[in-house]
């Protein structure tokens, strides 16, 4: 009894985590790609705390789920301006 | 199971994951998501296998985090060169592969 | 105690993966990006039973951190994403 | 059973209902306005429950004031998160709900 709940937790964890990446690779709108993309690096900060690495999980929070994601959604934000495509070669 | 060790299957599953979704894709943007969920699935292996014996090795600790850094940093540059080459000529994939997908 | 500061941290782990649906479903932008704040204000309570539970207080300045920078991913997406010009607005 | 651990645990209870409120606001309701709302309030609240829980059973008064750090912080971020999704979808024309008989 007193090891199922974190046994529960690290399973959920993980099989959430492996879902999220699952579904970002295989949706066809980009803009929910990014967006699980983020929370796929909140969910890797909540693993590292069970990994016993509190700077790993600081380290993850600070870029994963703020940096990355800012500069992710302003990347999708960019290339919502429609170009006139040019010829390829 | 240790947990450590169940980490480390997960990662590797997250990096199989990755590699797959990092030959199915052409576009670009997809791609710099795939090569971040496999570099995220290497840094558990790493982690998850530095647990064993119940002691903490910091070696691959201080690894990791210099690779969630750098991992960042050639995200960010990628996605520089993504931009770039949309403005240029208007596609998101590299010449000779298919547009959609 | 800390058997239920544990249970509390699975109880809304399962939370956010319902909460997942949304995301996969919701109709309009603005609702997939609610949800991913929700998953922040979630994340920052999951943080501070941990911390109480596995005795690590570290793990406060990691859910501060989170705190802080959870309203940076919407303003960038209100800013960059889902923003209109203002000679668009009739 | 003293009383600091019986009023931490009816907390904690609170806590997770607000949040289990929340997520179901999120599943279930109509509109953006209105999954705005359950948001907003309901899941400060539950972290709010969480965050006095903790303070209870806090060793020191710094835990105790970066707790609350914590909560106001949550709080900031959630309501300029909320004003801004909200300002942006009125700009954006989405029509509040009006009830079930008109538009699901």
């Amino acid at each position: 009894m007193n090891d199922i709940l974190p046994w529960l937790y690290d399973s959920l964890i993980a099989l959430t985590l492996l879902w999220i990446a699952w579904q970002t690779l295989s949706t066809r709108d980009l803009f929910k790609a990014v967006l699980l993309f983020i929370v796929f690096g909140l969910l890797m900060a909540l693993a590292w705390v069970r990994l016993q690495a509190p700077d790993l999980a600081l380290a993850e929070a600070a870029i994963g789920a703020g940096l990355t994601g800012a500069l992710l959604l302003d990347a999708v934000g960019h290339l919502r301006v429609p170009r006139r495509p040019g010829p390829r070669k | 199971m240790t947990g450590g060790l169940f980490y480390a299957i997960t990662g590797v599953l997250l990096f199989c994951l990755g590699l797959y979704g990092f030959i199915q894709h052409a576009h670009l943007l997809r791609r710099i998501l795939a090569f971040n969920i496999m570099g995220s699935g290497c840094f558990l292996v790493l982690v998850g296998l530095a647990q064993r014996g119940g002691q903490v090795d910091p070696v691959p600790h201080a690894l990791v985090l210099t690779g969630i850094v750098v991992a960042v940093s050639a995200t960010a540059f990628a996605l520089i060169l993504m931009r770039q080459l949309y403005v240029e000529s208007g596609h998101c994939t590299l010449p000779g592969e298919d547009e959609e997908s | 105690m800390e058997k239920l500061y544990l249970a509390l941290a699975v109880f809304l782990m399962l939370n956010v993966a319902a909460g997942l649906l949304r995301i996969l479903r919701g109709p309009t932008a603005a609702d997939r990006m609610l949800a991913a704040q929700l998953f922040g204000t979630t994340g920052v309570a999951i943080l501070l039973l941990l911390a109480e539970a596995q005795a690590v207080p570290a793990l406060r300045d990691v859910a501060l951190v989170f705190a802080l920078l959870a309203a940076l991913a919407t303003v960038a997406f209100v800013k960059r994403v889902w923003y209109r010009k203002p000679e668009d607005i009739p | 059973m003293n009383l600091i651990d019986l009023l931490g645990t009816l907390l904690l209870a609170a806590g997770g209902f607000f949040f289990l409120a929340g997520t179901l606001g999120l599943l279930r309701f109509p509109d953006v306005y209105t999954r705005l709302h359950a948001l907003t309030k309901v899941d400060n609240l539950g972290l709010g429950c969480v965050v006095v829980a903790l303070m209870l059973r806090a060793d020191s008064v710094a835990v105790v004031f970066k707790l609350g750090l914590i909560w106001a912080l949550a709080l900031l971020a959630t309501a300029t998160a909320g004003y801004l999704v909200a300002h942006s979808a009125r700009q954006h024309d989405i029509r509040p709900w009006q009830g079930p008989g008109e538009d699901v």
